[in-house]
C-alpha cells in the first residue's frame, strides 16, 4: 500500500469530499490562499476556487456560528480551527449551538457539520495554545469526537465525520501531520473508518495499554520497550473515536490481559482516561487484577520550556514505569 | 405572503422621526407615511386582515399563557411578546420562500408570525410531547424549520451567527432570499453579534439583524447597557460598513417599509443591513420579573400601551381605511381568545414525555437507526 | 444557631467582605439595582453605592476578563454570572486568562478573582440554562471550584473564596437559594471554612455515597430511606470542594464501607463523578467490594418538560436503587 | 520618562496625513509637524536618545533572536517586532508610574520598551529559567508587573477584556493613570474586543486600546480581514461614542503626539480612546510563517523599508536636529547588537527548569505555602 503524510491524507480526505458532494465547503482562518497553516489544505483553493474553501477573519465564534447556521440549511462545512486551543472564544456556538439545536428542536433540525484541527502540546507553545479538549467535547451529549494516531485513520474519521448528519469534532495533531503511513488508494475504493469503532494497534496478552492520538505512538513504542526489555507483551488499543465510544474493544481487551494503562495528554483531572477508568472498574470490575493506572501531562498548564515539555507529556518511558508498577 | 416587488433603492436609509398615534393622525393616509410605500400599496386588504389576525393571536396566546404559567401549568420562564407584536408581523410579512427567520429566547411572537399553530406552540409550554419541540425545548426554544423557522434561542446573541449562517447557506445555495435575525437591545453587547456584523460585511450576505429595541434588558435600560452613535444602536452597523436604519415599531406600515429596505437590497445586492426597531414589552422580562414594576413606572408603561399599542393602531388604521369593521375586528380577536383557549385545553390534555423520551433526538445518526448511529456507544448512562 | 436561607448567606459573606476589605467590589448583570435576578444580592447596592456594587451589560466575556485584568491590580472582583451556563460565552477569560496568568508569568501576577452564580438543572430552563460545569473547570489546573450544598457551607466557602489569592469558581444553585439551614452568627466570629476539605454530612458504616451541590441533600435523602426500609447505613461525604479536592475524606470513608455510590448531576461522560471513581478504584483498589457505581444526570442535553425533567436528575430512588444494586 | 503636561484638548483628533520620509522632510522641523506637539517640545534631548536606544535594541534583539531560533535554540513561534519599533517605544516613553501595558504575543518590543531587560526576554526565548517568566511563558507570555507591564498573551483579541480591567483597577483605585492596550488589525474582528470597547464608553474607563495595522494578520491582508468606515479601524470607535484617531506609525513624534491626546483624555477626563496606528512588520507573522513572501510582494517590503523604516528615520530625525551624531548612533547600535549577543550567550548558559518545576507558579497559594494552599489536593498526578 501506499504510503503517505498525515497532512495530506487529511487533505485527501476533504478534497474526495469536495468533488462527492458539492454542499461541503471548507471554511477557516488562512486554510485558502495560504494553503492552511499546517499545509493541511494545500492546493484546495486553487483547485476548487473561492466558493468551496473560504478564507475567514479571526473570529471564530462568528465562523462556526455561522457553520452550524448554513449546516441546518444543509451545507455541510467543514471548519478549520487553527488550533483547537482556540475553541475557548467559540465555545457557545460550539457545545450549545451545535450539539443542542436537533435536541431543542425535538428532532427537527440537524447539524451536520464537521470542526478540525490540531490539539496537542508538545510543541513549545505555551499553556493557551496546548489544549487537548477531546474529553471536554465529549462530555457534551449531541456531540461526536475523534482522535485519530495515523494517516490511513485520519482520512478514513475525516470523510466518515463529513458524511455524519451530527456534528463531528475531528481532533488532529501538529506532531502527527508530518509522520507517514498506508493509506489505501483512493482507486480502490472510498476509505472510509466509522466512529464508534476502536483499532487493536497491536495484540498482546499481559495488560492493555489504552490510548488515542499521539499518545498511541507512545504506547507502541512502551510495547516495544516492555517485549524487549522485560518480556511483558503489552496489547494496544487505539480508541481513534472518543463518542461514540468502543466500549466492547476495550472489555473484551481487559477480560483478556486483566489489567490496563491509559495513555492521555489530557490533564488529570476529569479527561478521556477518568472516564475510562470508571468504565473499567464498572464493567470489568472482577476481570481486574490491579487498580487501572493513567499516564496523563503533569497537572500544572502546558510549560513552554522545550527543555522540559515533553517532560511534562506522557512519553514511552512514563509508560514503561506505569506498566512494571503493576505488572 | 405578498408578491416581492422591488422598490427603490436609498443607500443608507433612515426613517423619518416617532410619529405618535396623534402625529400619524396628521398625515393624509390613515395609516401615516409609510402606508403610501410601494410595498404597503402592494398590500392586499386580505394580507392587512390577515396581518391584524395574527397580531391579535399573538396578543392572546401571550395572555391565556401567563394565566396557566401563573396556574402553575409550566415550568422556567415564560418572555412574553406582548407589546411587541407589530415588530414580529410586521417584518414577517415580507417573507417569501427563501428568506429565513431566527431569534432568541422571546419568540412566541415570531413562531406565529410565520405560521406555527398554536396547539403546537401551548403544548410546548406545557411540556408536553405533542409541542413542537416535543416538550425539549420549553418557551425559549421554539422551533418550524419547514416554516424557515430556526428559534428560539436562549443564550443573549448566541443566535446572531446562526442567523448569518442561514444567509450564508442561501448565498451558498444561490437562492434569492435573507434572513432576519432577530435580537435585543441588551443582546447588541454580545462579542457573537460584532463578530457576525464583520462577517456579514465581509462576504456580502443578505443578513438583516433586527434590534427590537423595548428599552429595556431585564432591569436594565438601554442607556444603562450601552453607548452607541447618536444614530442609535443601529448606525453601530457604520462600523462594519453596514446599511442601517432605525424606526418606530408601532405602526405595520413603518416597519413594513423599513424592512424591506433592507430585504430587498438583501435580495437584489446580496447586503446585510441592520435596523433597530423601536418597540416595548408590557410586561416583566419574564412572568418571573419580580422587579418588572419597579425599575419603570407605571406611568410610562401606561403611556405607551395609551398612545402606541400596535394591536389597537392596526386595528383603527385597517377600521380607518376601511378594511376592517369594528364587528370584525372583535370576531377576529374573539376567535383568537377562543383559539388560545383550546389550544390550553389542547396543551393541557396532552400526555408529558416518557422517560425514554429523554434519549431520543441527540443524535440524528441514532434515531434514524442508520450503520453509524448503531457503532460505539453514544450515551453512558450509568 | 438561628437558621437562614441559603441566598441570605451567599449575601451575608458578600455583605462581611465588602466591609472588611475596600478592594471587594460586586460586577453582574442586574446585581445592583435590580438586587440580583435570584436576589442574592439584594439591598448591598443600596447599601454599599455604585462603586462596590457594579451592574453590567450583558458581555461576560468582556466584564470577566475585565475582573481578571482589576484583580491583577490588587482589585477583588466578584463576579456574578446570572447562571454559571454563560459560561461558554466567557471561557475564553475563564480558563485561559484567569487560570493560567500566575503560570505564565512564571509567577508574577496572581489573579484573586471570585465568579459566583448558580449552576444546575431541575429548574425546566432547557439545555443551554442547566449546565453544570464544575468538573470542566475542575479540570484546568489554576482554577479552583467548590459546590457548597447548605447556608453554611456557602457562606463559609464564599469568604474564602473571596480571601483567596487564586481564582476560585463558586457553584451555587437556584433550587437552594430558598433552603433553610443554621449558619453561626456573625457576632460569634468570621465563618470560614476552607477549601479541600470535604464534610461528611452523616455517618455510616455500609456504604459512602459521595455528592456534592444539591446532590447531597438527594443523598441524605436516600441514606435515610436506606436505613429505614432498607437496614443500610449509609455515610454522604460532601465534597463541597472540587478542587483542591479532599481526597482523604474520600479514601477513609471507603477503607471504612468498601463500597460507593458517587452521585453527580453533571452528564455521566467525564464530570466529577468519573474522577471520584478513577481515584477511588486506584487509591483504594483493594478496599473495594463493588465496583464504584454513580447516578448522573441522564446523557441528553437537558430537557425542559416540567413533567420529566426530575427523572432525568439525580434523586434519592435512583441513588437507592443504585446502592442496592451493590449493596 | 518624560513629566506628564496637559496639552489642548481636542475632542476627535484625527492625526494628519500620512506622511512619508520626503514629505516630512518640506515641513520645517526635520522632525516633521509632530515635533512642535507640546509633548514633544517637552521631550528631552536625553530621552530623544534613549528612545533611539530602546528602538535600536529592540531591532537588534529580535535579529539575535532570529539568528538563534534558526539555530534551533528556540521551541514554538517567535513573532518579530522589527519594523513597528516606533510604535511600542513612542506610545510607551509616555507612561508615568500610573499608566499600565498590555498587548498580545508579539511582545518584545512592548517588554524591552518599558524596561525589561535582555537578558531575561532573551532567556525566555530559549525557555531557561532565567527567563522573566522562568521559561514558562515563551516568546508569547512576557510580563513584569513590576513595570507596568501584563504581557504578552497568545489568544488574538484575549487580552483586551484585561487592559479594560487596568484601567478600571486604576480608577477604582483613583489612581490617575490609563491602560494601553495593544492589538492588531486581526483582533479588532474578535468578540471580546467589542465588548470591552462598549464596558470601557460605558463606565468612562481610562482605556486606551492602540490597534498596531501592520496591514496584514498572518497572511490576509486587512481588506480581507475587515470590514470598517472610512476613516479607518479606530473609526469603529464611534460605534460606542468613543473618541479615535489615527496616525502613521514610522515617526516617533507623530506616534507621541496622537497617544498623548488620548492619554490626556485618559488622566484628565477618564475617557477612553481607539487608536489606530498604521506601521508594517518585516518579517513573516511569525518565524515559522513559510509563506511570508507569497501574500504580499517583495517590492511592497522593500519600498516600506527604504522610505518608512522607524528606527533609520528616528535616527535621521535626531541627526538632523542635532542631538545624536552618525558616530554616537553607530555606537548605541553597536552596543545594542553586544548587548544582544551577551543576552544570548546569557540564555544559552542559563539552565532549563527542572521537571519539578512544572508543578510551581500554579496556585499562589500553594506557592506561598499558606493555609489554603496546604488544604486539600490541589493536584492530581497519577
Ligand atoms: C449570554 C447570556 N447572558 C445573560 C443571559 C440572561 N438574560 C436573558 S435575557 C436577558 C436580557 C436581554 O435583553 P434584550 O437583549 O434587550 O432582550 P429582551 O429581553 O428585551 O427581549 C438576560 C440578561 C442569557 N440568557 N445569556
Ligand atoms: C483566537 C485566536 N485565533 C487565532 C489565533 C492564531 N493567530 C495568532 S496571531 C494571528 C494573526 C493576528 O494578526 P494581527 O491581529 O493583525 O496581529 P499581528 O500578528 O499582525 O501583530 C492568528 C490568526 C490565535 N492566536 N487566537
Ligand atoms: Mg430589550
Ligand atoms: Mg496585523
Amino acid at each position: 500500500m501506499r504510503s503517505i503524510l498525515y497532512r495530506h491524507a487529511i487533505r485527501e480526505a476533504l478534497d474526495e469530499e469536495l468533488a462527492r458532494d458539492d454542499n461541503v465547503v471548507i471554511l477557516g482562518e488562512e486554510v485558502a490562499q495560504y494553503n492552511g497553516a499546517y499545509k493541511v489544505t494545500e492546493g484546495l483553493w486553487k483547485k476548487w476556487g473561492d466558493k468551496r474553501v473560504v478564507d475567514t477573519p479571526i473570529s471564530e465564534a462568528g465562523f462556526i456560528g455561522m457553520g452550524v447556521g448554513a449546516s441546518m440549511l444543509g451545507v455541510r462545512p467543514v471548519m478549520e480551527l487553527m488550533f483547537w486551543s482556540f475553541h475557548s472564544v467559540a465555545f457557545d456556538q460550539l457545545v450549545n449551538n451545535a450539539a443542542f439545536v436537533r435536541y431543542m428542536s425535538g428532532g427537527l433540525i440537524h447539524c451536520p457539520i464537521v470542526v478540525r484541527g490540531p490539539a496537542n502540546g508538545g510543541t513549545n507553545v505555551g499553556a493557551t495554545h496546548s489544549h487537548t479538549p477531546e474529553g471536554l467535547f465529549a462530555s457534551f451529549p449531541g456531540l461526536k469526537v475523534c482522535s485519530p494516531a495515523t494517516p490511513a485513520d485520519v482520512k478514513g474519521l475525516m470523510k466518515t465525520a463529513i458524511r455524519d448528519n451530527d456534528p463531528v469534532y475531528v481532533m488532529e495533531n501538529t506532531l502527527l501531520y508530518g509522520t507517514e503511513g498506508p493509506v489505501p488508494d483512493p482507486e480502490d475504493g472510498d476509505h472510509l473508518v466509522p466512529l464508534g469503532v476502536a483499532d487493536v494497534k497491536r495484540e498482546g496478552d499481559d495488560i492493555t495499554l489504552i490510548a488515542h492520538g499521539r499518545s498511541v505512538l507512545h504506547a507502541l513504542k512502551a510495547a516495544e520497550i516492555l517485549d524487549h526489555d522485560h518480556d511483558i507483551d503489552a496489547e494496544v488499543i487505539d480508541l481513534r473515536s472518543i463518542r461514540p465510544l468502543d466500549e466492547d474493544a476495550i472489555l473484551d481487551s481487559v477480560a483478556h490481559t486483566n489489567r490496563a494503562v491509559v495513555i492521555d495528554e489530557s490533564k488529570p483531572f476529569c479527561g478521556v482516561s477518568a472516564m475510562i477508568c470508571t468504565l473499567l472498574q464498572e464493567k470489568a470490575f472482577d476481570d481486574l487484577d490491579a487498580p487501572i493506572l493513567r499516564v496523563n501531562s503533569l497537572d500544572a498548564p502546558s510549560i513552554y520550556s522545550p527543555g522540559v515539555e515533553n517532560d511534562q507529556l506522557p512519553n514511552p518511558q512514563r509508560i514503561v514505569d506505569k506498566v512494571l508498577s503493576i505488572a | 405572503m405578498p408578491a416581492k416587488k422591488k422598490s427603490a433603492a436609498k443607500k443608507k436609509q433612515k426613517s423619518s422621526p416617532a410619529k405618535s398615534r396623534n402625529e400619524a393622525d396628521k398625515t393624509s393616509h390613515p395609516g401615516g407615511p409609510h402606508a403610501e410605500a410601494e410595498i404597503n400599496r402592494s398590500f392586499s386588504d386580505e394580507q392587512k386582515v390577515e396581518t391584524f389576525r395574527t397580531m391579535a393571536r399573538i396578543r392572546r396566546f401571550e395572555q391565556i399563557s401567563l394565566k396557566h404559567y401563573n396556574a402553575g401549568k409550566m415550568g422556567g420562564f415564560l418572555h412574553l411578546y406582548i407589546g411587541q407584536e407589530s415588530v414580529a408581523v410586521g417584518t414577517i410579512s415580507l417573507c417569501g420562500d427563501h428568506d429565513h427567520i431566527i431569534t432568541a429566547y422571546r419568540d412566541h411572537g415570531h413562531a406565529l408570525a410565520v405560521g406555527m399553530g398554536m396547539n403546537e406552540c401551548m403544548a410546548e409550554l406545557f411540556g408536553k410531547s405533542t409541542g413542537c419541540s416535543k416538550g425539549k425545548g420549553g418557551s425559549m426554544h421554539y422551533f418550524a424549520p419547514d416554516k424557515n423557522f430556526w428559534g428560539g434561542h436562549g443564550i443573549v446573541g448566541g443566535q446572531t451567527p446562526l442567523g448569518l449562517g442561514l444567509a450564508y447557506g442561501l448565498k451558498y445555495k444561490d437562492l434569492k432570499g435573507c434572513s432576519l435575525t432577530f435580537l435585543g437591545d441588551g443582546a447588541i453587547n454580545q462579542g457573537a453579534f460584532h463578530e457576525s456584523l464583520n462577517l456579514a460585511g465581509l462576504f456580502d450576505l443578505p443578513a438583516i439583524f433586527i434590534i427590537e429595541n423595548n428599552g429595556y434588558s431585564m432591569g436594565t435600560s438601554q442607556k444603562r447597557s450601552s453607548v452607541y452613535p447618536p444614530g442609535g444602536l443601529a448606525q453601530r452597523a457604520e462600523a462594519y460598513g453596514i446599511d442601517w436604519a432605525s424606526c418606530m415599531g408601532e405602526n405595520v406600515y413603518e416597519v413594513r417599509a423599513v424592512t424591506w429596505e433592507a430585504m430587498r437590497r438583501a435580495h437584489e445586492e446580496s447586503r446585510p443591513t441592520v435596523l433597530e426597531i423601536n418597540t416595548y414589552r408590557y410586561y416583566g422580562h419574564s412572568v418571573a420579573d419580580a422587579n418588572a414594576k419597579k425599575y419603570r413606572s407605571k406611568e410610562e408603561v401606561e403611556k405607551y400601551q395609551r398612545e402606541h399599542d400596535p394591536v389597537q393602531i392596526w386595528r383603527e388604521i385597517l377600521i380607518a381605511e376601511g378594511v376592517l369593521s369594528e364587528e370584525k375586528a372583535n370576531k377576529i380577536d374573539q376567535e383568537a381568545k377562543d383559539e388560545a383557549n383550546a389550544a390550553a385545553k389542547f396543551a393541557e390534555e396532552s400526555p408529558y414525555p416518557t422517560v425514554d423520551d429523554i434519549m431520543t433526538d441527540v443524535y440524528e445518526e441514532v434515531d434514524s437507526g442508520s450503520e453509524a448511529g448503531r457503532t460505539g456507544t453514544h450515551f453512558f448512562n450509568t
